[in-house]
């Protein structure tokens, strides 16, 4: 067995998520959707983090409902790359 | 096999074709929930709803309800419909078929998929009102379980 | 004021039209009964049922269930219509429409219909076999009130 | 006050029933319906006993459903001229 050269300071590969913003939310983000860049590991929350962190979406709840490809999710759910995370403020469907 | 089907259409709302699609020659029943648009919301002068759908997402959760009540009550089909869009008032905003071969278990999951689909399925609605205001309506939020 | 309607009509039923005449601008659903011709009864295979009905008295008796049903549940209007003649699998040989502000209600007030039709109301069916013999189907024995 | 005469042998004026037969029993009566003389006082029961006297409609039971004017009606109804009487087998309507 081979050790692996390793280090912390190793740059982390890059993950492209992509958003989907409704109803309020879509009016909080004034846009229906975003492609964000997220290092590999990262989880709904810091999704969610990065995005309240400026603008209209800082209105967002701290721990708001998202679907992650179509399936409610956690937020303590690791992301992957090319994962689609859809913001869902409280349904009124009927 | 009777089937789950769901559908998120800016369409008007057939109720004779969807009665006829749900419907097979083993049914002796069908019930038609037919959701319209009311007149008013707590006493405000309502004058048309504007509906948005996360629409893939809220097909599939509508599919999974319909097949849910489909195994708890023993019905055939069962076929949900939602429109989005700008619905004016007494038009039909949803449309729940369930076809079965006796009317009691018609009765239950017709009623079943209809308080989940509200509780549940991404589905929006801005109330415009005769004054011109718009404004979201307020709604559920969905439940979230945590991963096993 | 919302009404109480009765038909027995040999003609088919337009669903389309029987929820926009039950439904006002007050109403946000309309739950829809649609009770239809089975291929089968207890295993026998059915061509076509024969509907007979004493048209007067049961339009009244009808009636009279949707009138119970708006007062006891609240909903909005009850339109029934029940058809007469010769009926093919698939066809609808009755339809209740129950209009209501809310929906709870007008869960109940079908139920309610429905069951209190098969107990009381003066209509027959006569099945029609495959094998080309027909037979009256077994009923209900309405509950006659004592005078008072 | 004069007393009218009176005697119990004078024959009691007649009433016309109009049955109707349905279903069931309308094939044993082979006839949707049949117009009838019954005495004056006569009740819902008579008629019953009358029509099950002879034909087809012996066949049917001694207390049938029966609506008078199209109420659901007992066998102790009392009946009055021009009355109509629907004979109901049990209902299978829906």
């Amino acid at each position: 067995m081979y050790a692996l050269p390793h280090s912390r300071t190793y740059a982390l590969p890059l993950m492209i998520i992509r958003s989907l913003f409704f109803a309020s939310y879509r009016d909080m983000a004034g846009a229906d959707e975003l492609a964000l860049e997220l290092p590999a590991g990262a989880r709904v929350a810091d999704l969610v983090g990065r995005l309240r962190s400026s603008g209209g979406l800082s209105r967002m709840p701290e721990s708001p409902v998202v679907a992650v490809n179509m399936d409610y999710a956690p937020m303590g759910t690791e992301l992957r790359d090319g994962d689609e995370v859809a913001f869902i403020p409280p349904v009124a469907g009927g | 096999m009777p089937e789950s089907f769901a559908l998120v259409t800016p369409d008007p709302i057939d109720p004779a074709r969807l009665l006829g699609d749900t419907l097979s020659p083993d049914d002796g029943a069908a019930l038609l929930f037919w959701g319209v648009v009311r007149n008013q919301n707590e006493g405000r002068p309502v004058s048309h709803l504007e509906y948005s759908a996360y629409g893939e997402m809220a097909e599939r959760e509508m599919r999974r309800i319909a097949d849910e009540a489909r195994e708890r009550f023993g019905t055939g089909a069962i076929r949900v419909i939602h429109r989005t869009g700008s619905l004016a008032i007494g038009e039909a905003s949803v449309a729940i078929a369930v076809a079965s071969p006796h009317r009691a278990e018609a009765y239950e999951a017709s009623r079943y998929v209809i308080e989940q689909l509200k509780q549940r399925v991404p589905v929006w609605k801005r109330e415009g009102y005769v004054d011109g205001d718009t404004e979201w309506v307020p709604g559920f939020t969905p439940t979230v379980r945590e991963m096993a």
